[in-house]
């Protein structure tokens, strides 16, 4: 009589009695029960919504030095809330409150920014080496094992430090092309994964072309994994970013409201006034984490495992 | 009953070769080594098979698990690469057609897998899974003709037509292996390779798909090669049977000729083997029952494959020549040295010492990459 | 006699102090040295012919107790210090001085050469200049006329001397120990370079403290007192200076008792230091921070009134308030107060923006694009934090209708090559302390000559700047230093003075004794701890 | 199993040659250079070019990385240009503040972690268990750094428990025989040493802890929640064994293989996290030494620690990869 | 009294968020000394459940167990965890599907089979490893004493299979579940694993419940057979009289729609149309009655009961009549 799998039926038949319309929706629909997702997916859409209007709700402009400041300003005194400035000044005579919000809208820039340059890249890589395989697989793999091989944040610090300018695009791609290997690793391993599955098998018979295989099946399929790195890698990008600051490697262009750079820039006022660090960098742990509960649990709705 | 299934009572056009494999090998090298990886050694998947399906048959492929039935299959399709051999098909030799040729000839052989869920790209609606072939060979005719065309393929196959905006996972296990089915028949091909077609489905759901295979082969004038490990269904369904043994075809017979007549002795305690549903028939049966395990692959014994397994084995010949696969009655081939002296009964069965089969033997050098990325650590 | 330890008497002998400093000394050789960090250990241990007034740029009698020019300048007699001994016991004297100008002027190999910044800076050249180090050498001979009298004969005059000889370069190291430990051999490994043990394990000089040990892997230099010193013997017993490179680390190791002092407090602390007890005290300020401006790049910018412009579009004020630690002054032009030739009566530049946008509209000017070359990764005594101080200089910029793009590059990373070199920036920050009281020291090192930093090739300056330093008269070499600084202000104008802010040194209250100097050349045998 | 670790250190050399290429070539297209930094503030651009020429600098690159290529292969790696000192000899030092660093760093990690790893899953969707994973994720989404200045901040500043910075007391005179500050005091029976120097390793290495703890607990969670689903722990339950015997035996020997490999990795990211965590609490390790190569452009240091980078990437992938072959016997047997 | 009865067992799956689902609806059944009860059925029908229910392995928590099961007299529902490890592998042994994964990969096969015998017999490791050899040995593995340092892996499926089987044997349980032991084996190896089952249990008189969708298997190896669907028994008979004559439409269309070798060919397969996913609850109507071919008005709205017809229990409103060929055709 048959040997049949028994696992494999089980699967099957959970799966046909789940309704729903296509898998991400299922996906969605399983996160939107999950506690922890929700507050991730919270924590992360008040961050877009305030990175997207902070510049039009602030109450002073960030970029201005005031002079009600700028009077009590002295190197070693920085004027706390007065009226009219919430968290009063920051280190040049700006309103701190404001720029913390406007740091929002920075801050998504560098996350996304870099975030967006390694997902690029590193499927470029990944996703050439998954599809042809061979040698190309093993040169790039042999390339990203060399980037692999610097742990990553000496690899930023290594860029944005010998890179010729201090700039947020060096900050950027200085996280970001610590990213790059990472992205390219899942996708072509996932993609390879995709090479010799049964439904990837039945299009070759089918005779359809081998680009059309990549991009209509192998990719999309492979798109799960990257996805949920994608939004984990917005958290510590975010974070190295301000690390980079720390060390004096950030965009030193002061005039910019970026947490990271606000947290680095602050360093040197801690004991005069450490809301200066204190503000930026709580703001950074929250979005870091509303990003890394979105991802991991976007990883458990999208993992079969968890299905039923 | 289907008259296709009998060929006694063809009606169908059951006639001259289809395709006709001949030698075919494929063999999976094992690479190991320092710094740069040497090939070491091969698993010889399937390792000189010659068989031959005629126009309008169905052709079933038996066998235990790992033989190589499935890589005969692919081979055959070129979605492995053969090692040696060939596969002529309507007159050509598909192992030489390369690129554009090779995929157009695609469209005449297609292929219907084991499990259905996997076969089926999760994230396509059955729509695009259908038009997908029609589109790849230029089969698709406009917007009205291709609907309909989806329309025919899915009541060919018991679909209801709401089922193209739907997704795979939506299925039954039953349904999605009519959604395979369908696809391969958009293209109209003239051969269909079933790889364990029902292995997946309940018995109940199982019967359904069989029935629904006569039907399509009776209403299009299909020809199969069935691969399955499950002897009865094979039996049922198909004209002629070769049995697979560790890379080879030891016996091959019109189907009803097997079942009742047997010569090669791996095929007669593969009958044996198999649970009949009936109590009066266990109680009788006389099994014969192997001792020790498939051989690997990779390292296949010398002479007669079955030689390690097999009761009637003797002191010449099965240790040192591999028996070729002769026609010992009209329709009838069967690989053993001594098939004709077994059904005298001049031979005797015997007790077989019982060989070690290392399963770690074969296993491919194992990854000893663990995760490597920031990435993959956070995330497990 | 010797003016050292006048505030003696307070404060117990005896004790370790441990005094935080923000980075590692290259070595211990004087003459291959030109930083602070490794200047200060070196300080303690060696002493120079001539010496400053603690406290003060002023010139005092160090090895040398008297010191005398010849009428055209060429030749200086220094009447040495007798029974001073090296710390190897061997003594000091007049030939002791000569074998240390002579081993520098006949210094081998280009790698050793191209360590002696000063020594080629000052002194101009080599007896075999190697490698590229290039320059009519300044040095001619020494002669030891006896025990107590060394005779320097020079090529030319230098309006650098005597001041340059307290450079401390040019402290006088025991001729046996360079022998001995192989002083001059530097040697070039890969691109790099490898010092002998003299200059690692046995730097021998005559000053109050001996060497004990550099603890590579703690990071802590340990000094002890020198019973032999020639003068009053230093109070500790041990001298021990801990490297901690980060700022707030020196500032939390002080809080916690581990340290005893350290150099260069963040401004931003001074308030809460003091009010915890510990005793900031600021150095007279000796060091000029600039906004330099590069004529070569934008043609509006070779106009005298732009460059006027931009000097009332800064609110220096303001910035000095806000940004500069207490004790900071608004620079009205490029040499410190205390420096021999400043001049009051030059043209000022008080914040005007109205005025600013009227040069501009005059000169033609408006809607002026300006690249402003901000470094990076560094803090300076004269500018402790360049971005923050670009932000401020840029908003006031822009305030009077300048247009500012700022270009930040790391300060080893490119700032200097771009801005020094290439000359690729309109503006920039950079500023300078001075090695000396010598209004050249300054002036004539910025404006001496063309150069790619600023981007104009004035010959009347050039001249202006070599006659004054050829003065030989000290009053008449001020007075023509004045002049320059009146022209220099209001006909010139190749940069915006800034400001003098003054580095401060932090020590706790069972510190005495510390006096800051505003050439950092501070000296703890007069320090005590109680 | 040796043959692998030879095949694995052979496969290392040419990813390691075209590292130092890389790096080489990298460091020297960039701006500014050493000279510069070698010449400090009194720089002009002439005394650097005559620098450059006494250095080599002005070669052409291909040269230049021929000859650094030989040096490189008979073992020397120059000196720095910072300290004039064999770089080996800064490494030797700096290495094993380094290692004594993030050995801490990592022991806490484990003792700690891998417990509450396994508490969290037997608690699993318990409140324990929320508190653990949230925890975790806090852990990961905190800088570094920032946790770093707290720590200094709170126990230091405030609380004055814990030294603030450094590696040991400068009144603690050592004698440096092996540089791993704890272990030195126990070989030169200096008690006082050792103790100075485990209180200074407290802060910093609570602070660099923070993620490979994290880390280590998740893993340990998933992977016990992934072996409790096994057929076999259903298995050795059908057997009747007590329940402590089927949680050590067959519950976290098996979850260990994922907690290993995790360990090793975060092994080799601690580098990172060091280059922070020492310039915080002012620890001359490895960060320190690449913190301030980068900044004056220090070839030679910055060469060496890279291609270091690397070759603890590999033999921290090799120790994994052995103890995945010591866990599991399956790998072995390959 | 019987070794093991099964009453009215019921297994409800809760999960948060999810409709409670009764995975096993009321299931008894009886299991004498030496004898063999098969359980049939389609793929998710509550086999698997009700066996680790009798063991007591379901997952701690999300499920809930009513009814009673007991053995020898004691009710194995209500004793502590505890009371239960010292039963299992004791008293109560289980082999389970898949040989591979219910070993543990990272343990020596020895070791395996020896802390069950150290265990419940309180062996010393040493007089318990010559016992396990002699255990392997039994189940036909050649070279006992080598296998018993070696690790799962290196083991092919049939023997893991039997090294289950030696273990699940070693302490001589009175009752044997085997959850479809064959079912990951080849057929020629399915016989030997078979045969030896066979074989131990008229040896040693264990009782043995046999767990499968193989009706085959069931045929050749049973002594009664409980056919279940959807969590309930529907039918159970002595195995040659369920054969020869299933009365309930779904044994009697599984048994038409499976292919037979000692069938002549040219018999087409009736199918049950539908599949499990048709199923309705047993609440109010016959699950089966969506899919069967005898399905009443009555059928919808009562739930039959498990009616007992002499030596065979039945479950049906409108049983198949005896000797009614399987020969509706079924439409496409
Ligand atoms: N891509 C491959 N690389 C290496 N070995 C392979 C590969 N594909 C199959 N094999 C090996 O070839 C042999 C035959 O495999 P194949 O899948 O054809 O067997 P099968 O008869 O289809 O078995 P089953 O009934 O389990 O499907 C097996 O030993 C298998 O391990
Ligand atoms: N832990 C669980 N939680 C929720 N539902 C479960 C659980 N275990 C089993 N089920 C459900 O209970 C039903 C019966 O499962 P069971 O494993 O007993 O089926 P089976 O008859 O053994 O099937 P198979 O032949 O596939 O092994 C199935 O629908 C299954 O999905
Ligand atoms: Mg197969
Ligand atoms: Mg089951
Ligand atoms: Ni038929």
């Amino acid at each position: 009589m048959t040997t049949l799998l028994n696992r494999k039926k089980q699967k099957v038949d959970a799966l046909a009695e789940s309704a729903g319309t296509s898998l991400a929706a299922d996906a969605l629909k399983r996160m939107s029960r999950s506690p922890v997702a929700i507050i991730g997916a919270v924590i992360v859409l008040v961050f877009l919504v305030l990175s997207v209007i902070a510049p039009f709700i602030t109450p002073k402009d960030p970029y201005k030095r005031y002079e009600e400041l700028l009077d009590q300003l002295r190197p070693d005194n920085i004027p706390g809330p007065m009226p009219g400035f919430l968290l009063g000044s920051d280190e040049l005579g700006r309103d701190f409150f404001s720029r913390l919000l406007v740091g929002a809208q920075q801050s998504l820039v560098v996350g996304v920014g870099a975030t967006l340059i390694g997902l690029v890249l590193g499927m470029l890589i990944g996703g050439a080496a998954g599809a042809f395989g061979g040698w190309v697989d093993s040169w790039l793999m042999r390339f990203t094992d060399i980037m692999l091989s610097i742990p990553s944040l000496l690899l930023a610090i290594s860029i944005a430090a010998l890179a010729s300018r201090g700039s947020q695009t060096t900050v950027i791609i200085a996280v970001a092309v610590t990213t790059v290997p990472i992205f390219a690793r899942l996708l072509r391993g996932a993609m390879l994964a995709q090479r010799h599955s049964d439904h990837v098998l039945a299009a070759t018979a089918l005779g359809v072309k081998r680009k059309t295989i990549v991009f209509r099946h192998m990719l999309p399929n492979s798109l799960g994994p990257v996805i949920v790195q994608a939004t984990l890698t917005l958290a510590t990008a975010i974070i190295e970013a301000a690390s980079l600051s720390f060390l004096g490697l950030g965009d030193p262009d002061p005039a910019r409201a970026e947490w990271g750079l606000m947290l680095g820039n602050s360093q040197r006022y801690i004991d005069v006034k450490p809301e200066l660090a204190y503000f930026p960098a709580i703001a950074i742990i929250i979005v870091a984490l509303g990003f890394t509960l979105l991802g991991e649990s976007l990883r458990e709705a999208l993992d079969p495992k968890n299905r039923r | 009953m289907t008259a296709a299934v009998e060929p006694a009572a063809a009606d169908a056009p059951v006639g001259g070769s289809l395709v006709s494999v001949q030698d075919l090998k494929v063999h999976f090298p094992i690479k190991r080594g320092l710094i740069v990886d040497r090939t070491v050694g091969h698993v010889y998947a399937v390792d000189g098979v010659d068989l031959e399906i005629r126009r309008g048959e169905t052709y079933g492929l038996v066998g235990e698990s790992g033989c190589g039935k499935s890589t005969l299959g692919r081979g055959m399709l070129r979605l492995v690469e053969p090692t040696g051999g060939k596969v002529v098909f309507d007159g050509t030799d598909l192992v030489t057609l390369k690129g554009e040729s090779l995929r157009k000839m695609r469209r005449r052989i297609q292929m219907v897998f084991q499990d259905p869920m996997s076969s089926l790209d999760p994230r396509q609606s059955v729509e695009s899974i259908l038009v997908e072939g029609l589109r790849a060979h230029g089969l698709d005719k406009g917007r009205e003709a291709t609907g309909k065309r989806l329309r025919q393929l899915l009541s060919a196959v018991g679909l209801p037509s709401t089922s193209l905006r739907k997704y795979p996972h939506e299925f039954s296990g039953g349904q999605r292996q009519r959604i395979g089915i369908a696809r391969a028949l958009a293209v109209e091909p003239d051969l269909i390779i079933a790889d364990e077609p029902v292995s997946a489905l309940d018995v109940s759901v199982q019967a359904q798909v069989v029935n629904l295979l006569e039907e399509l082969q009776e209403e299009f004038g299909l020809t199969y090669l069935v691969i399955a490990h499950d002897l009865a269904v094979v039996r049922h369904i198909s004209d002629r049977v070769g049995v697979m043994y560790l890379g080879g075809i030891v016996e091959e017979a019109s189907s009803d000729d097997l079942y009742t007549e047997p010569l090669h002795p791996y095929t007669k305690a593969l009958l044996s083997a198999i649970p009949v549903p009936d109590p009066e028939v266990e109680d009788r049966r006389e099994r014969i029952l192997l001792t020790g395990d498939l051989p690997s692959p990779a390292n296949p014994p010398n002479g007669c494959r079955f030689h390690t397994r097999c009761p009637w084995k003797q002191e010449t010949k099965c240790a040192t020549d591999r028996p070729v696969l002769r026609e010992v009655r009209p329709g009838h081939r069967v690989a053993c040295h001594w098939a004709e002296d077994i059904e005298a009964g001049r031979i005797r069965p015997h007790e077989v010492e019982t060989v070690l089969v290392e399963e770690s033997a074969i296993s491919p050098d194992v990854s000893l990459i663990g995760p490597s990325s920031v990435g993959e650590v956070l995330n497990p | 006699q010797s003016e050292r330890g006048g505030d003696s008497g307070s404060g117990k002998t005896g004790g370790t102090m441990v005094f935080g400093a923000a980075g590692e000394p290259k070595n211990f050789d004087p003459i291959f040295n030109d930083d602070g960090e490794s200047f200060r250990p070196i300080r303690q241990m060696y002493d120079t012919l001539i010496t400053y007034k603690r406290g003060t740029a002023d010139l005092a009698p160090g090895l040398a107790e008297k010191w005398e020019p010849s009428a055209d300048g060429k030749s200086w007699t220094f009447t040495l210090r007798k029974n001073v001994k090296f710390h190897d016991g061997t003594p000091f004297n007049a030939a002791a001085v000569c074998f240390n100008f002579d081993r520098w002027f006949n210094m081998k190999g280009a790698a050793a050469q191209s360590q002696m910044i000063y020594y080629a800076d000052v002194f101009s050249g080599f007896a075999k200049n190697e490698g590229d180090a290039a320059g009519e050498p300044l040095y001619k001979s020494c002669e030891a006329k006896d025990e107590g009298t060394a005779v320097l004969n020079l090529n030319a005059y230098k309006g650098a001397f005597p001041a340059a000889f307290g450079l401390t370069s040019f402290s006088i190291s025991s001729p046996e120990a360079l022998k001995k430990y192989d002083a001059d051999n530097v040697q070039q490994s890969g691109d790099s370079f490898a010092y002998p043990a003299y200059a690692t394990e046995h730097p021998t000089g005559t000053g109050a403290f001996k060497l004990e040990k550099f603890d590579k892997a703690n990071k802590t230099i340990t000094l002890v007192r020198n019973d032999d010193y020639w003068g009053e013997k230093a109070k500790l017993d041990k001298l021990i200076f801990k490297i901690i490179p980060d700022e707030n680390a020196r500032k939390q190791e002080l809080k916690a008792g581990t340290i005893d002092g350290y150099d260069y407090p963040n401004p931003a602390d001074y308030n809460t230091l003091k009010s915890d007890g510990f005793n900031v005290t600021p150095r007279p300020a000796f060091n000029i921070l600039y906004l330099g401006i590069n004529e070569a790049n934008t043609p509006a910018l070779k106009d005298l009134r732009v460059r006027q412009a931009i000097a009332y579009a800064v609110n220096r004020e303001q910035l000095v308030k806000t940004k500069l630690p207490a004790g900071a002054e608004v620079a009205t032009q490029f040499i410190p107060k205390t420096v021999a030739g400043y001049a009051d009566d030059v043209q000022k530049y008080p914040h005007d923006v109205n005025k600013a946008k009227e040069l501009l509209t005059q000169a033609g000017a408006t809607g002026l694009t300006l690249k402003f070359y901000v470094p990076t990764e560094v803090s300076r005594p004269y500018m402790p934090n360049p971005t923050e101080i670009a932000a401020v200089i840029t908003d006031d910029l822009k305030a009077a209708g300048i247009n500012v793009e700022i270009v930040s590059r790391p300060w080893n990373g490119g700032y200097k090559d771009d801005v020094q070199k290439l000359g690729k920036h309109d503006l920039h920050l950079l500023g300078w302390t001075g090695d000396y009281n010598d209004a050249g020291n300054f002036v004539g090192t910025f404006f001496g000559r063309a150069k790619a930093e600023f981007g104009f090739d004035d010959k009347a300056l050039f001249d202006a700047l070599s006659a004054a330093d050829a003065v030989v008269d000290e009053t008449k070499h001020a007075d023509a230093y004045k002049q320059v600084n009146r022209d220099i202000m209001s006909k010139y104008l190749p940069a915006v003075p800034v400001s003098h802010s003054p580095p401060a040194i932090v020590v706790s209250s069972k510190i005495s004794g510390l006096v800051p100097s505003p050439l950092t050349d501070e000296r703890f045998d007069t320090v005590s701890k109680g | 199993m040796l043959r692998f670790i030879v095949r694995r250190l052979l496969q290392a050399i040419p990813t390691l040659l075209i590292l130092s290429m890389l790096v080489f070539i990298w460091l020297r297209l960039l701006p500014g250079g050493p000279s510069g930094a070698l010449l400090g503030d009194k720089a002009t651009p002439e005394k650097i070019a005559a620098l450059n020429k006494v250095l080599g600098l002005d070669q052409p690159l291909i040269i230049q990385y021929f000859k650094f290529l030989g040096r490189i292969l008979s073992g020397d790696f120059g000196s720095s240009l910072i300290s004039g000192e064999p770089v080996m000899a800064e490494i030797g030092r700096a290495l094993p503040a380094t290692i004594e660093l993030s050995i801490a760093a990592l022991l806490f990690a484990v003792v700690l972690g891998i417990p509450l790893g396994y508490l969290a899953a037997s608690y699993r969707g318990r409140f324990l268990d929320n508190v653990t994973v949230i925890g975790t994720l806090v852990g990961v989404a905190v800088p570094v750094f920032f946790l770093g200045i707290l720590l200094k901040q709170v126990f230091a500043q405030e609380l004055a428990l814990f030294p603030p910075s450094g590696r040991q007391d400068v009144t603690i005179d050592p004698t440096h025989v092996t540089n791993f500050a704890v272990l030195d005091g126990v070989l030169t029976q200096e008690w006082d040493a050792s103790a100075d120097a485990l209180w200074h390793l407290v802060l910093p290495a609570i602070a660099l802890s923070s993620i490979p703890l994290a880390v280590i607990v998740r893993i340990t969670r998933a992977s016990v929640l992934d072996v409790l689903n096994e057929d076999f722990v259903r298995t050795a339950n059908a057997k009747g064994l007590q329940a402590t015997i089927v949680r050590r035996r067959h519950v976290l020997r098996n979850a260990m293989l994922p907690v290993s490999t995790t360990i090793g990795l975060q092994t080799g990211l601690l580098l990172g996290g060091a280059v922070l965590t020492e310039r915080v609490f002012v620890w001359g390790g490895l960060g320190s030494l690449l913190a301030q190569g980068i900044e004056r452009r220090d070839y030679p240091r910055l060469q060496a620690l890279l291609l270091l980078a690397a070759v603890v990437y590999v033999l921290v992938n090799l120790l994994v990869d052995i103890s995945y072959a010591i866990i599991d016997p399956r790998v072995r047997t390959s | 009294m019987a070794l093991l009865e099964v009453r009215d067992l019921r297994v409800v799956f809760q999960r948060r968020g999810t409709e409670p689902f009764s995975a096993v609806d009321g299931v008894s059944f009886d299991v004498d000394p030496g004898q063999t009860v098969g359980l049939v059925g389609e793929s998710g029908c509550g086999k698997s459940v009700t066996s680790l229910a009798i063991m007591g392995l379901l997952p701690a928590r999300g499920n809930k167990v009513t009814g009673s099961v007991k053995f020898e007299g004691t009710d194995l529902l209500t004793l502590s965890n505890r009371e239960m490890r010292d039963r299992r592998g004791r008293d109560l042994g289980m082999v389970f599907q898949d040989p591979l994964s219910s070993l543990n990969p990272v343990i020596p096969i020895g070791l395996q089979v020896t802390e069950v015998l150290e265990r419940h017999r309180d062996m010393p490791r040493k007089k318990a490893m010559v016992e396990a050899a002699e255990l392997l040995d039994k189940v036909g593995i050649p070279d006992p004493t080598r296998r018993l340092s070696e690790y799962p892996h290196q083991l092919s499926g049939g023997m893991r299979q039997r090294a289950l089987i030696a273990i699940a044997l070693a302490c001589r349980p009175r009752l044997l579940i085997a959850d479809e032991p064959t079912t990951a084996l080849d057929v020629t190896i399915q016989a030997q694993i078979l045969a030896l089952l066979k074989e131990l249990v008229q040896d040693t008189g264990t009782a043995l419940i046999m767990i499968t969708h193989d009706l085959g298997v069931v045929a050749g190896l049973c002594d009664e057979v409980n056919v279940l669907y959807g969590g309930r028994v529907v039918e159970r008979a002595e195995r040659h009289e369920l054969f020869a004559e299933p009365r309930h439409p779904y044994t009697h269309g599984l048994l038409a729609s499976i292919p037979r070798l000692d069938a002549a060919r040219g018999e087409k397969l009736v199918p049950i149309k539908g599949s499990v996913a048709d199923n309705i609850p047993w609440d109010s109507a016959c699950a089966f009655a969506p899919r069967c071919p005898n399905a009443l008005d009555v059928c919808r709205q009562v739930t039959p009961a498990l009616e007992f017809q002499g030596q065979r229990s039945l479950r049906c409103h409108n049983p198949v009549l005896p000797g009614t060929p399987a020969a509706q055709e079924v439409p496409a």
